[in-house]
């Protein structure tokens, strides 16, 4: 059996903590194989290692055979191994080209030469089917363009091996879908490929074979022909996992947000969101389907204050609250689990605790007359982590130190607490593993049957199906459908969400 | 009108060389990442070695002198500047206070060591400055000729000049696309096989060599000796034309000009007929208003490099 | 550093020491003239320099100005000076504090017993130096650079204008001033425009910021060495600043020598034999040579002018003329 | 945890003896003799009553312009212009301490207000130009330090004297000076001041650590983004925080005008206190208890440095060389905790 690459026995070790503990993982030539854990189960770090941005503590590396020390990313890309990361690692400022070329420039004399490379980009992202636009700059390309381009920056250094960590948790089902064709012609090349995800489905469509880590120990490596999701969930959780969650049905009551003929602009004064209707009733979970870039981001914002909208109305309970500031709009009763939770959820550096009062800070207990009383908010932070089974040393641990699901668990503690009759959550998963999944769709679904509005946004047509009572499809900037998930298919939402298929019936609704 | 420009353009760029060459030196550095409030103080570091340089050597060396010491001051200044990058980017120093180090330890050092040297608190005066010089042919252009070409400084017209070489370098070559990139995204560049440390050390440096520059010429041209009171501002000024300029080689070399201008324009204010009852205070601190009305009415906002300020460590998210 | 003649360092010795403002014993202006009266003093009387001889405090800040006599009071330093008018302040509040001890302050008045205060005409020093500059100018067109504007520094500029206006009422006199003492690129910039603008002679009472006029005044005459301009030194005889490299000439015309070290020199004089003029001001002028022209005048003024410039001084000296101190006065 | 705590108080300490030890080698190398040096230093700092006083004299100042750049870095703007503000705070102290006779009840809070308030201004103008148009205020307030220099002086010489270059002597009712601080101090320039740059470090510590205010203060300061999403007004807390910063220079002013020199003059060039400031502001770790320590050293190494050629023929530029030492070592603390954990590590 020919291994492409071989990790034996790795280790690795922060401070006391052990991330790796001896995991093997064997990548045969020409395999797509999945790495598959929960949420700090290891895997980037076991990545990272191979990479060369880690130094083992432990074990051996070959590569083709042959033992090898990866010192650096360079003796990486030397031997052929590329690495798309779960946090894109481009230069916004600059365009696609220059990300791609950086470190490798093709010069003319002392000076880049751009055509050259812009020429060679083009051609080959004309070979593997990876659309880019070479002069774009990367600040204003679609998150699955931006993927693109981590991809061609890997071909471009001439990489057989390719590792790819979480590249789905940021893409819309189409671009996953064009991520998989993508995957799988870069292995009919001769490529290997290792991708991380924590969506079972995904592995079960491309990947040849499967290793499991949990807590940073290898469970084992499976066919993916003699496997399913079950097994493999129940494999890295250590324990059953439910994917469809239970729910009543939902008991609706009266409107508590009526959103009608509501225009937005988008920061370049482009409309994004145009002339949009949507109700939302109390007792109900209304989920928005679309594919990324359709005004969900500035739909949400307007009705958060955090932009101001041009026109139409926003009421809450009867009360209009369009163009109210966002903390106005937090006092009527709104709830929100922001999309960007490093850069609106959380100040990283304040503790945990201090997280926790983020709206409230300044409301009886936590202030009295202006001073802070630290003995309420670390109560309740205390509370809170209990309650949300926050994963934190303790509670003055800065949120920074958290894992992403933890910091996510710790924001929907925070918002759910206030009971507010309206209920944000955007992208409230993105990137989190199975456990936590099922955790927070749980909690989700316990605020609808209190009663409450809930509002979900999401780019997991499983997620939206699975969790919405009722779908509001998006497509520039309007609601084209709303329809019963019950009575819909994932071919179906995929069709109007392309805009190809208007179901006139639901929009007033 | 044409002879009031005459006056002021000439001496606006005489004024802004220094902040020129030195303002560069802070486009290098924050490129990369590396905070430099030290500017100041490797200005100082360069004003002392090209002074001291050019009153020992001044015998041997002839009219070279001057352009020796600025090399000398460059290479001194740099080798300075390496304390700010060995802190800054070896040991994970904030870089606020590590250039506020420098600008304390530069003035410290050379006035200890003028008081040594020279036993007194400032040193001679030197002999063999830069001549002021008519661009041949150029100056010859009717109109532009005068204003531009004529009565400057060989070393003026070279900041000038290296400002766009300093663009090419920080846009057009391999060179300057990494040191953006480790400025904007470390991590980026360093999964691109780019010595993030090797980048900034090579930028501060440049820095240090660049404001080195900026010092001594301020000295050799203007002020003519050394003591504690020679740069007296000049780098924190640098250091605004950089920021006013964007980070961009051309534009700190604009604001540079600006402040040169308004500089000259004060001064040539005082001598205009109908401004000669206007209060001296106004026009001592018109270049100063001057700025502040023009970044707030049509420059705005700026944006620095991303990771500017942050030290690397691998491996950190 | 020179050694203590010992035999002679007695310790009943009058001492005597002084505190300098930020610029230093060498700031080639005043500071440096005291601290050579002081030498002169302390050498002539055999004494030390440090404790018990004769000795100088630097100050690094406004702030260190009271320190810095409270320091030579408590090494009981016979007569203990403030070099400046900013000191006025400090020694008013030590003199009044120490009632016994001996001060002296220069540039300024200090009215208490245990203080003389020395003060120049230099008004009547610049005076003359106006007059040099009214008869050599070819242009008719004058400068004058000032640091900061303070009554001090009026003096100069009224008696200058004063003097360049007595021998030629058709010079023009344009008064700048640059607002710091030590911004020499000011002083460049101002130069600059100055000679640009057909401003042939300027006259500096501007400490740093006058490096600047220099530097631009050595480096147009580098550039054509034909053209005729000069530079009015100050405080110091400041010839040597004006050399152009490569040439034995100078561009300072004259300079306007102000004799801190003689006044220093004759005060501690006078209070080691038991003469101590506490709470008098004595203003020291043409008369008492505590202000004049730099000799190496000779070196770029013709005979003649030098002439005109002596009948100037007796006339001062005689009381014929009187020299305006201020603006208000010069009208 | 506590551990933790430990190295920090470490890690200043540490730098402090290393920067003194590399003191006594420039010392050494440059042929002088570190040990008259050090307790010329010493003596000139602390050598009796009178030292004391004015070593305490000199970290008044200190403390309040250390508190002021800290309390604008810890809501992330960078305010070089305290030199500035501190200035427009002595003219206004003693303005009011000139043009007014009132009981000192009045007078002297009345002074400190005035100098508050102008500071204040000061540090609105940069506060209010970054909020409402985004320009960087590292510019203004270098550009504001010089127009408060210039327009102070012009007002000193056209309003507060017939232009002369300093103003009257304030009243004595709205002084700091108190005969009883230089009885005890054989006539120090000791003065009440530093009761007030005391409770100014409470009040910041305060009104950080503790208030509803503060807690937004530092959240805009790490991440804007959140506090806009959490409904605080970003834009009024970057201005407040200039504002607050401004007022603690603008009492350092005071200090200046109302203690000190009870007057204000023209000045040639800038005080340098502002500056220090920031050195006294990073040294202390921006925290109010810090930065007390750090303006006595300061004080102590700025005020003793006076001694120095006197006593022992060092030039007092050491004094900055180990200052600059001092804040470099505390800057690169990382190779300090290094070292320490080594130590420990070692040690068990
Ligand atoms: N630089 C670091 N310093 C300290 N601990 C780290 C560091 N990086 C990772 N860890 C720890 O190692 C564990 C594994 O992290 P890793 O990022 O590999 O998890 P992962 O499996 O990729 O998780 P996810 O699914 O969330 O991406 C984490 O729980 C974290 O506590
Ligand atoms: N500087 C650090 N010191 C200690 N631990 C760190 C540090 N940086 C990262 N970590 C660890 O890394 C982990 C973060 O893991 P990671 O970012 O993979 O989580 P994630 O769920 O993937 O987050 P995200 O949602 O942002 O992708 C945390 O558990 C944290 O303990
Ligand atoms: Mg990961
Ligand atoms: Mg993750």
């Amino acid at each position: 059996m020919e291994y492409v690459i071989e990790m034996l026995n790795i280790r690795k070790v922060f401070g006391n903590f052990v991330a790796n503990d001896n995991i093997t993982l064997q990548l045969k030539k020409g395999e797509i194989h999945a790495l598959l854990g929960e949420n700090g189960a290891g895997k980037s770090t076991l990545m990272n290692v191979l990479f060369g941005l880690y130094q083992p503590d432990g074990g051996e590396i070959r590569v083709k055979g042959k033992k090898v020390n990866i010192a650096n990313p360079n003796v990486a890309n030397d031997l052929g191994i590329g690495m798309v990361h779960q946090h894109f690692m481009l230069v916004d400022t600059f365009t696609v080209t220059e990300n791609i070329i950086l470190g490798s420039e093709p010069t003319k004399g002392r000076q880049i030469d751009i055509e050259k490379a812009e020429q060679e980009v083009r051609e080959l992202s004309e070979r593997y089917g990876l659309a880019v636009d070479p002069k774009a700059k990367i600040a204003d390309i679609s998150v699955g363009m931006q993927q693109r381009v981590e991809i061609l920056k890997t071909l471009y250094r001439g990489a057989d091996i390719l590792i790819f960590d979480e590249p789905t948790a940021v893409l819309t089902p189409q671009e996953i879908q064009e991520l998989i064709q993508i995957m799988k012609a870069l292995v009919r090349e001769g490529k290997s490929i290792i991708l991380i995800t924590h969506k079972l489905k995904e592995i079960m469509e491309v990947c040849d074979r499967v290793t499991v880590i949990r807590r940073g120990k290898g469970i084992g490596t499976l066919n993916v022909s003699e496997t399913n999701p079950n097994a493999l969930a129940s494999l890295m959780v250590g324990r059953e996992v439910h994917f469809k969650t239970e729910k009543q049905p939902s008991k609706v009551g009266k409107p508590v947000l009526e959103i009608e003929n509501l225009v937005v602009k988008d920061s370049r004064g482009i409309t994004a969101v145009d002339h949009l209707n949507l109700t939302v009733h109390a007792g109900e979970i209304v989920g928005i389907a679309g594919v990324d870039g359709n005004g969900q981001t500035e739909l949400i914002e307007a009705i958060t204050g955090l932009i101001k909208s041009e026109s139409g109305s926003i009421r809450l309970n009867g009360k209009e609250i369009r163009n109210l500031t966002p903390r106005q709009i937090t006092e009527t009763g709104v709830g929100h689990i922001p999309q960007d939770r490093h850069k609106h959820g959380l100040v990283l550096d304040f503790p945990i605790g201090e997280n926790m009062v983020l709206q409230t800070y300044y409301k009886e207990p936590y202030s009295k007359r202006g001073i802070l009383n630290f003995k309420a908010i670390y109560d309740k932070a205390r509370q809170l982590i209990q309650e949300f089974d926050v994963r934190t040393p303790d509670e003055y641990t800065k949120a920074r130190a958290l894992s992403g699901g933890n910091q996510q668990k710790a924001i929907i503690g925070r918002e759910v607490d206030r009971d507010p009759d309206l209920l944000i959550a955007a992208q409230p998963t993105r990137g989190l593993d199975v456990g936590a999944i099922e955790f927070i769709h749980k909690r989700l679904i316990e605020q609808r049957d209190k009663g409450k509005a809930v509002l979900l946004v999401s780019f997991e047509l499983d997620e939206i199906m699975n969790v919405s009572d009722r779908i509001a499809v998006i497509y520039e900037g309007k609601i084209v459908a709303i329809v019963d998930p019950k009575e819909t298919t994932e071919q179906e939402l995929g069709l109007l969400m392309a805009g190809s298929k208007r179901k006139e019936a639901g929009v007033s609704s | 009108m044409l002879h009031i420009l005459e006056i002021i353009i000439p001496s606006a760029i005489f004024f802004a060389a220094p902040l020129i060459f030195t303002a560069l030196g802070g486009v290098f550095s924050e490129r990369s990442g590396v905070v430099n409030i030290g500017l100041e103080g490797l200005m100082v570091i360069g004003a002392f070695t090209g002074v001291v340089f050019n009153l020992t050597f001044a015998d041997q060396f002839g009219q070279l002198t001057p352009w020796l010491a600025i090399l000398a001051a460059m290479i001194v200044a740099s080798i300075f500047s390496l304390m700010h990058a060995v802190a800054a980017i070896s040991l994970r120093a904030d870089q606020v206070v590590s250039g506020v180090a420098i600008n304390f330890l530069a003035l410290g050092l050379s006035l200890f060591l003028v008081k040594m040297w020279y036993g007194k608190g400032q040193t001679d005066q030197v002999q063999v400055g830069f001549d002021k010089i008519d661009i041949p042919i150029l100056s010859k252009i009717p109109v532009i000729g005068p204003i531009f070409f004529s009565n400057g400084y060989v070393p003026s017209y070279l900041a000038i000049v290296l400002a766009f070489v300093v663009w090419y370098v920080i846009y057009k070559t391999p060179f300057g696309l990494r040191l953006r990139a480790v400025g904007e995204h470390p991590m980026a560049a360093d999964t691109m096989g780019i010595n993030v440390a090797k980048m900034r050390y090579i930028a501060v440096m440049l820095s240090g060599a660049l404001a080195g520059i900026g010092g001594s010429i301020y000295a050799t041209i203007i002020s003519r000796d050394f003591s504690h009171a020679t740069i007296s501002g000049q780098g924190f000024m640098a250091l605004a034309a950089m920021i006013f300029g964007k980070w961009h080689p051309l534009g700190a070399m604009g604001a540079a000009l600006f402040f040169g201008f308004a500089q000259s324009l004060s001064i040539v204010g005082q001598a205009i007929p109908f401004l000669k009852n206007v209060p001296t205070v106004y026009l001592l601190i018109l270049p100063y208003a001057l700025t502040i009305l023009a970044l707030t009415g049509f420059i705005g906002r700026a944006d620095a490099p991303k990771a500017l300020g942050t030290p690397y460590v691998k491996g950190k998210r | 550093k020179e050694e203590p003649k010992k035999e002679e360092g007695k310790a009943s010795e009058f001492s005597i020491a002084m505190v300098t403002d930020v610029g230093g014993i060498d700031d080639k202006s005043f500071n440096q003239s005291a601290w050579e009266g002081l030498q002169k003093f302390g050498e002539e009387n055999g004494l030390k320099k440090g404790k018990g001889g004769y000795d100088y405090l630097q100050s690094q800040s406004d702030a260190d100005y009271a320190t810095n006599l409270n320091k030579l009071v408590r090494n009981d330093f016979d007569l203990i000076y403030g070099i400046g008018y900013l000191m006025t302040d400090a020694i008013t509040e030590i003199a009044e504090q120490k009632p016994d001890n001996k001060f002296a302050i220069v540039d300024s008045v200090v009215e208490k017993p245990n203080v003389a205060s020395i003060t120049f005409k230099e008004h009547e020093g610049s005076f003359l130096v106006g007059v040099v500059a009214g008869l050599m100018t070819k242009t008719n067109k004058i400068g004058f650079v000032g640091g900061m504007e303070i009554p001090l520094i009026e003096k100069f500029e009224s008696g200058f204008i004063a003097g360049v206006k007595a021998v030629n009422p058709n010079a023009k006199v344009e008064v700048q001033y640059a607002g710091a003492f030590d911004k020499a690129d000011k002083g460049k910039a101002i130069a600059s425009s100055m000679y640009a603008s057909g401003i042939d002679i300027i006259y500096h009472a501007a400490g740093g910021t006058g490096n600047g006029v220099f530097s631009e005044a050595i480096d147009l005459k580098k550039q054509d060495p034909n053209k005729e301009i000069w530079v009015i030194g100050v405080d110091r005889d400041q010839y040597e600043e004006g050399k152009v490299p490569g040439t034995d000439k100078s561009v300072t015309l004259t300079s306007m020598v102000k004799r801190v070290d003689v006044a220093v020199y004759d005060l501690a004089t006078k209070t080691k034999n038991g003469n101590f003029p506490g709470g008098q001001a004595v203003e020291y002028g043409l008369k008492e040579d505590g202000v004049g022209i730099a000799p190496t005048t000779k070196n770029n003024v013709p005979e003649d002018v030098l002439k005109k410039v002596d009948e100037w001084k007796q006339k001062i000296i005689n009381g014929e003329v009187k020299v305006p101190t201020t603006r208000a006065e010069l009208q | 945890m506590s551990e933790n705590r430990l190295t920090n108080i470490l890690v200043p300490v540490f730098a402090v003896i290393l920067g003194i030890i590399a003191g006594a080698i420039v010392m050494i190398v440059s042929g002088y003799d570190p040990i008259a040096g050090y307790s010329a230093l010493l003596y000139g700092a602390f050598g009796d009553r009178y030292y004391i006083g004015e070593t305490i004299r000199q970290v008044t100042p200190y403390i309040l312009a250390g508190l002021a750049v800290a309390f604008a870095f810890r809501t992330g703007l960078f305010n070089i212009g305290v030199e500035g503000q501190l200035i427009v705070g002595w003219l206004a102290a003693v303005w009011v301490g000139v043009a007014f006779e009132l009981p000192k009840v009045i007078h002297l809070p009345l002074a400190i207000v005035a100098a508050a308030f102008a500071g204040a201004l000061w540090g609105f103008i940069p506060g209010f130009l970054k909020a409402r148009f985004r320009v960087h205020e590292v510019i203004v307030t270098i550009m504001m330090n010089y127009i408060a220099l210039y327009v102070s002086n012009a007002i000193i010489r056209s309003v507060l004297s017939d232009q002369g270059f300093k103003s009257e002597k304030i009243h004595p009712t709205a002084s700091l000076r108190s005969e009883f601080l230089q009885s005890l101090t054989d006539y120090s320039t000791l003065h009440y001041g530093i009761i007030i740059s005391l409770i100014a470090a409470v009040v910041m510590w305060f009104l950080l650590e503790k208030t509803t205010t503060g807690y937004e203060l530092r959240a805009v300061g790490f991440n804007q983004h959140a506090s806009h999403y959490a409904g605080m007004n970003v834009n009024r807390n970057i201005i407040l925080s200039m504002v607050i910063s401004g007022a603690f220079a603008g009492i350092a002013g005071a200090m200046e005008g109302l203690g000190t020199f009870e007057n204000v003059s023209v000045k040639a060039g800038f005080t340098g206190v502002g500056f220090d400031g920031i050195a006294v502001a990073l040294l202390g770790g921006n925290n109010a208890f810090g930065i007390i320590l750090a303006a006595i050293l300061f004080g102590a190494l700025k005020v003793g440095a006076l001694e120095m050629p006197s006593a022992a023929d060092v030039p007092t530029e050491l004094v900055d060389i180990i200052i600059a030492l001092i804040i470099f070592f505390v800057a690169s603390s990382y190779l300090i905790r290094l070292v320490l954990m080594r130590f420990k590590k070692g040690g068990k």
